[in-house]
């Protein structure tokens, strides 16, 4: 059946494109000596005296396809070395910092998907009139603005001028006492879902009062891009022939645009929403260090700063792996909404 | 001229401009035509002679940036003259599809390929047939609910009923909030699988008219998976699914190919005797105006130049650009006869005829002003001073 | 600093004269240059007219749409900054024009006074004179990188575009690799690699954004390549060269250059944004993200007036604002006007 | 009258791929064993509908679609021809000697130098004028560009040529820097065919050049179409779905259906007595402009097989009404049933 080859090729597909990026990470790799190598293989703190042993262990100075055997075989292992920013292996970094990441996106990714859309199918509608010059003009100055540079200034407005209406960071100091008291159960991490588990609002309600600003930083800077797609492939639609023949057929210009223009519209939105998440990813580093709001883009930019090269390498490998994931699910959902693809 | 007359309908002084960039393009200037009821009248013109624009502009949907200047649209019906294009929109959505319907040249393009075809024709009988629908729907239920009631389960019973309502309140008012928010309810939602089973059986029936093979298995497909001839019969079964008056068909065979065009056409022929609907038919073709029309309007460069009976005109053609039409059809042997010049830019049309440039008997005053409408025979009009 | 402006203008020249030579058909003028003196010059102007009506056309429209004006505008703005920076801001140190000058080393910064227009930042760099040269680093750094990017992706997205099989294959997953990793991780990963500083952040840039016109110009290329004017320069007997050069590329470039003009923007924001973390430019180097990052702790002033460092901070932030909104109004507005479908409409 | 073009056996396979490692599960067979032959200075008409793949065979002989087997002769005299045959059934495909000989005469082998020289020779025009010009260059260099490419003309001279060539499809001096847009549908067409006779070739592959054009310009288009070929001695390989031109302006006439060709006679001989069931419905088809006429028609049930999965035996046969047992079982040949009128059909109709 047509869909079933079409999602397993593109599974295939998503091997080589793992083992670039893995690749390109490897090659970084060859900029260090051996002895910052090493870093990588460390498990524990003490293990860094004892760099040279390390070296022979997992022969660092040996010809560089030799050594990829033995750093894949440990990266498979999920040994992805020591971050020195954090002091903990990189990969426990990844899932302590993940959650933070994970709620920040929760909530920008639907937004900017939602009104994205919506922005862009209303000022195709009224092409050149002034809604439409409006919105586009809003959402290229969205796309240009700098986010940290937005990020700071939502900051001085909401937090200096209206004194801490939405402050930066994840937790005001209470519910940071609450959340890491015993009486909490921390399923997720992610607060705003782990505080209403625990029925615990004003958990929930602080976590939303910090989110607020990132959100907001994030969801402007992406919008022009969804807005700009969703605008010229419902211009395009409104122009085929089974629009107009929609409108002959008596239906009103709410269903001929909500039912039969928007569907189509769609499909190209949705194979670009693979790139909004890579673009969101990338946001996420900037806001989360402009609002130190400690997730995987906040961990990363230290570990950057400081130099702590297997952090970086290992955030890297992970936001490869999950845009590729995302991408693939991408994939399969155009395949669902359009039927030429799926029944081939 | 155009006096009261029974005709079905009636095009007074049609004016339809395009705002394009490089100028405002005078597409129709003042078309005058009448449909009369039960009979295919063919429009014949060459690209850009704005035979498209007209049967668009009947149901005042010209094609971008078109915009209709002037004229009025008289539809007589049982009785009563309305003008179609100073109607608010809520009824002008009413005659479309319903009163007057079109099919295009293009099959592929005209149905939405993310749709069944059995939905796309649905949607047709809902929107204007919905009361005869959602009373079959209803008499089912009313059945059900005694079969379910002598069968002694009364839970079905009950559950027959919350539909039988639902479909009570649609009846009142078609966009009723119950079965709006009833739709929206997982286990309610099963309410509309009785109205969708009648317009089901509704739609076969109908693709079965337009001799599709297998009609029952064409509603569940997709109109990628259907070769040109069936995708160009499901939209005619789209068009004539509420009994139109009138059917506009714009160049509907022009891109299938000759064995599938000559099925096509017999099959508007006959429904157009089954359905007594009157047929506006747009074409480039003589051939096929000589096989499928009764009476032929002539349109160059957005004028009508000669309106007459099929028979008539292809015995006498009077108009110098008619004849030249005639002319370069291919005969053997005889080479081929162009006209010279080319088709007038209509951003600045030529004065007065716009044939003038390119016609043989062409004379001064024809270059000053466009000659009007005049009688030369039973049911035969031109519009030229030098007709013969 | 010499080397750079000269590579910019090579770079910059290359971008705007490629279009003009390879439509104008200079190659074949060469190749077909025997005539005489006079018939060349003739020839040459002949050639020019209606291009010039083309490009006259296009201009019409383009000053038609209000986005196009406002962007034609701040780019122009900028420009002349950049061009003029040396005698705006006068530097202390000819040849090593890029430091800031430091007024002191206190840590707060003094708001605008007779000598420092704009105020000085946290650790007294001199607001105005970083922004000015600030506007030189952007146009170095967005001009070189897409500049960079689209040599390389023209040159591999018309190969796998044009030839497909393997060589498509093989560089699209190469692309697709790129593309896992969005260009900002990606470049901050190769900076802690090679060590920060602009040059490393553009070497940076260049690896992660050439794939984006690798696909934009093979996405093109395909499209053309199923023109039935490249399938009868076949039958001509033209070669694949030929065909690439003088139908498929002419053809392509326009989009091209409405992706620059958006890109532009981007890579001076990811750029910038590089800076901000603290891996782009040295210390007290003009670059607007570095400026912007000084004024990380100084958005909140004192509990009485909280707008006291407004300076440090609004100031750079619109030049950066403005400078990428007038490329990105110039793209939007472009791409509009050059899409065929809409271009007679 | 000399043999121009000989096809022998030519075939077009598209392979069609599917599941997961694109396993090529069978071939749409457009172009499926065509034996043909047009002679100098004729204007040979090969019709059919969309997909029986006249398109495709045009193309093949013109080496634009590789073909999948079969030979390609242009101008080659028939003992050549004739060794090659009996080579190829004594010896097979290796033997050095039929390797040799296919270098030297078959088009379908050349290759390198050899098939651009031989382009010199053949040209297309193209159904969709606003396509098939590049729209971003100009029509001198348009028209030109054939005689760069082959070196035949420079600078000055190359610009009388074009001049030269623009006059004789009707078009003037003013034209010549001007962009393809700037031109109705009609002129375009004229510059294509002023394109393709730059090179002054023998065989010229016309797809349908009109019918994109209205009736009036298509004349215009025709007439000189056939002034060009009395000035030129050219030879036309004329394809189109239009038969009420095809008898006005061909001397011969092929009807293709799914990849054969099923009939093949003079123009008179195919429009007075069809032969082919098919034929004769395709022309019953055609809607007469005469609204006194009612013919008789013969309307084929259903529509055009997929050439993916043609039917067995006669393609033709689930839609003919004559198709008895033999039809379904075996192929019939193209064979001469009367002089010069050659029908692929067991039962051919009298």
């Amino acid at each position: 059946m047509e869909l079933r080859a079409y999602i397993v090729r593109r599974l295939l597909l998503l091997i080589p494109v793992l083992v670039g990026v893995i690749l390109i990470i490897f090659a970084l790799l060859q900029f260090f000596s051996p002895v910052q190598r090493a870093a990588l293989y460390v498990r524990s703190p003490q293990q860094f005296r004892n760099l040279d042993q390390i070296i022979e262990k997992y022969h660092l100075n040996e010809p560089v396809y030799v050594q990829f055997f033995y750093w894949i075989s440990e990266v498979l292992k999920g040994n992805l070395g020591w971050s020195k920013s954090v002091n903990m292996p990189v990969s426990d970094a990844l899932l302590r910092f993940l959650p933070a990441t994970l709620e920040l996106l929760i909530f920008t990714v639907p937004l900017t998907i939602f009104i994205g859309i919506k922005l862009g199918i209303t000022s195709a509608i009224h092409r050149d009139k002034p809604v439409d010059h409006v919105t586009r003009g809003l959402a290229i100055a969205g796309y240009s603005l700098p986010a940290f540079w937005l990020g700071l200034m939502l900051l001085m407005i909401f937090y200096g001028f209206f004194t801490g209406l939405f402050p930066p960071g994840r937790l005001g100091l209470d519910a940071e006492m609450v959340v890491s008291s015993a009486s909490f159960q921390n399923y997720t991490y992610i607060h705003t879902i782990d505080g209403i588990l625990n029925l615990r609002l004003d958990v929930v309600l602080d976590a939303l009062r910090h989110l607020v600003l990132p959100v907001t930083t994030l969801t402007v800077i992406n919008l022009a891009f969804i807005m700009r797609i969703m605008r010229s492939s419902m211009l395009e639609t409104l122009n085929k022939d089974y629009i107009m023949m929609a409108r002959a057929k008596g239906l009103d210009e709410k269903t001929v645009i909500n039912k039969h223009a928007r569907r189509n519209a769609l499909i190209p939105a949705v194979t670009v929403s693979g790139y909004l998440v890579a673009s969101l990813m990338a946001g996420a580093v900037l806001t989360e260090t402009v609002f130190n709001y400690k997730g995987l883009g906040w961990w990363s930019v230290n570990a950057a700063v400081q130099l702590d090269v297997p952090a970086v390498l290992g955030f890297v490998l992970f936001i490869g792996t999950v845009i590729v994931i995302t991408n693939l699910i991408v994939d399969l959902l155009y395949a669902k909404i359009d039927p030429r693809i799926r029944l081939g | 001229m155009a006096k009261k007359s029974d005709a079905l309908v009636q095009i007074r002084d049609l004016v339809v401009r395009f705002y394009t960039y490089e100028g405002i393009v005078k597409a129709l200037s003042g078309i005058n035509l009448e449909i009369q009821r039960e009979e295919t009248l063919g429009v014949v013109g060459e690209t850009g002679c704005g035979k498209s624009v007209t049967a668009f502009s009947i149901i005042a949907l010209p094609p971008p940036p078109g915009r209709i200047e002037r004229g009025e649209v008289l539809l007589n019906t049982n009785g009563s003259t309305i003008d179609i294009l100073k109607l608010p929109r809520e009824r002008l959505q009413d005659i479309r599809g319903h009163k007057i319907s079109m099919i295009l040249q293009e099959p592929s393009a005209a149905l939405n390929p993310l749709f069944t075809i059995g939905d796309q024709i649905a949607e047709v009988l809902i929107r204007h047939r919905s009361e005869t629908f959602i009373k079959m729907a209803l008499e089912e239920l009313e059945r059900d609910i005694e079969a379910a009631e002598k069968s002694g389960s009364s839970f079905r019973a009950w559950v027959y009923r919350t539909y039988a309502g639902i479909y009570r309140s649609l009846l009142k008012n078609r966009r009723s909030l119950k079965a709006r928010v009833a739709s929206r309810i997982p286990f309610l939602r099963r309410y509309r699988r009785k109205l969708d089973a009648v317009l089901r059986k509704e739609v076969v029936g109908l693709l079965r008219e337009m001799r599709i093979a297998n009609p029952e298995g064409v509603f569940d497909l997709y109109p990628h998976e259907l070769s040109g001839g069936m995708q160009q019969r499901a939209v005619i079964a789209m068009a004539l699914a509420c009994r139109p008056k009138l059917l506009i068909a714009d160049e509907p065979t022009t891109s299938l190919d000759v064995t599938v065009q000559a099925q096509i056409l017999d099959l508007i022929r006959d429904l157009k005797e089954e359905f007594g609907s009157s047929v506006l038919y747009i074409t480039h073709n003589l051939g096929v105006v000589a096989e499928i029309c009764d009476r032929v309007a002539v349109m160059y460069a957005g004028q009508i130049c000669e309106v007459a009976e099929v028979k008539e005109l292809f015995k006498r053609p009077l108009h110098p650009y008619t004849r030249a039409l005639f002319e370069a059809i291919p005969r053997p042997g005889r080479g081929f006869v162009s006209i010279k010049g080319t088709v007038p830019n209509l951003v600045n049309p030529p004065p007065g005829c716009r044939f003038h440039p390119r016609c043989p008997r062409a004379t001064k005053i024809c270059s000053q002003e466009a000659p009007r409408m005049v009688k030369a025979g039973r049911d035969h009009l031109v519009a030229c001073y030098h007709y013969r | 600093m010499i080397a750079t402006l000269l590579f910019l203008a090579v770079v910059f020249s290359a971008i705007l004269c490629l279009p003009v030579l390879v439509i104008r058909g200079r190659v074949e003028k060469i190749s077909g240059g025997t005539g005489e003196k006079t018939g060349r010059w003739e020839n040459f102007k002949a050639n020019l007219r209606p291009q010039i009506k083309e490009l006259k056309f296009s201009l019409k429209r383009l000053r038609k749409s209000p986005l196009s004006i406002a962007g034609i505008t701040i780019i122009t703005f900028f420009a002349i900054i950049a061009v003029l920076a040396p005698v705006l801001a006068p530097p202390a140190d000819p040849n090593r024009p890029y430091n800031i000058p430091r007024d002191g080393f206190s840590q707060t910064p003094k708001p605008p006074n007779e000598n420092h227009p704009f105020g000085t930042t946290e650790g007294q760099f001199d607001i105005y004179y970083g922004v000015i040269w600030g506007t030189r680093t952007a146009f170095t750094v967005g001009l070189m990188v897409v500049g960079a990017s689209i040599l390389v992706g023209i040159v591999l997205g018309a190969l796998s575009g044009y030839f497909g099989g393997i060589i498509d294959e093989i560089i699209m997953r190469v692309t697709d690799v790129f593309f896992a990793v969005p260009a900002l991780i990606l470049a901050m990963a190769f900076v802690t690699a090679m060590g920060p500083g602009l040059d490393s952040v553009m070497k940076a840039l260049i690896l992660v954004w050439w794939p984006v016109y690798a696909r934009l110009i093979r996405g093109e290329v395909l499209q053309a390549k199923q023109e039935t004017y490249v399938e009868a320069a076949r039958a001509m007997g033209a070669s694949n060269f030929r065909i690439i050069t003088r139908h498929v590329l002419p053809n392509t470039i326009f989009s091209v250059l409405v992706m620059a003009s958006l890109d532009l923007g981007a890579v001076v924001l990811t750029a910038a944004g590089l800076s901000f973390i603290g891996l782009g430019a040295p210390l007290g180097y003009a670059d607007w993200g570095q400026m912007i990052s000084f004024s990380r702790n100084w958005i909140v002033g004192p509990p009485g007036q909280p707008f006291l460092y407004w300076y440090t901070v609004l100031i750079p932030g619109l030049f950066i604002f403005f400078f990428v909104l007038g490329w990105s109004l110039l793209g939007d507005a472009v791409r509009d006007i050059l899409d065929p479908k809409l271009r007679r409409k | 009258m000399e043999v121009l073009l000989e096809t022998r056996g030519l075939k077009k396979y598209y392979p069609i791929l599917s599941g997961v490692l694109r396993r090529k599960k069978g071939d749409v067979r457009a172009v499926d064993g065509v034996d043909l032959k047009v002679y100098r200075g004729e204007f040979f008409g090969l019709v059919g509908e969309s997909g029986c793949g006249k398109t495709t065979f045009g193309k093949t002989v013109l080496r634009l679609l590789d073909p999948t087997s079969g030979h390609i002769y242009f101008g080659v005299p028939e003992e050549i021809k004739q060794r090659i045959e009996l080579l190829e059934k004594k010896e097979g495909k290796r033997s050095p000697e039929l390797l040799k000989l296919l270098k030297e005469y078959d088009f379908a082998c050349f290759s390198g130098k050899r098939l651009k020289q031989m382009r010199k020779r053949l040209q297309i025009v193209y159904q969709d004028p606003t396509t098939s010009l590049n729209p971003r260059m100009l029509v001198k260099n348009i028209v030109g560009e054939p005689l760069v490419i082959h070196k035949l003309a420079r600078g000055q001279e190359l610009e009388e040529r074009v001049l030269d060539l623009l006059y004789k499809v009707g078009l003037t001096r003013d034209h010549l820097r001007r962009y393809p847009h700037e031109f109705s549908g009609g002129q375009r067409q004229r510059i294509a065919i002023a394109r393709a006779l730059a090179t002054n070739p023998e065989f010229v592959v016309l797809d349908e050049p009109t019918s994109a054009l209205d009736v009036s310009v298509q004349a215009q288009i025709l007439n000189l179409l056939q002034e060009l070929q009395r000035e030129f001695n050219l030879t036309y390989l004329y394809i189109t779905h239009d038969l009420s031109v095809a008898e006005c302006v061909c001397n011969r006439i092929a009807v293709m259906y799914l990849g054969k060709i099923v009939e093949l006679a003079n123009t008179g001989q195919f429009f007075r007595r069809p032969m082919h069931p098919y034929s004769r419905a395709l022309l019953s088809a055609i809607p007469i402009p005469d609204p006194t006429v009612k013919r008789k028609k013969i309307t084929l049930t259903g529509e055009v097989p997929s050439p993916a999965n043609p039917p067995p035996g006669c393609t033709f046969n689930p839609r003919c009404p004559y198709a008895d047992e033999k039809c379904r079982r075996e192929a019939p040949p193209l064979v001469e049933v009367k002089r010069g009128h050659f029908v692929a059909c067991w039962h051919p109709l009298k």
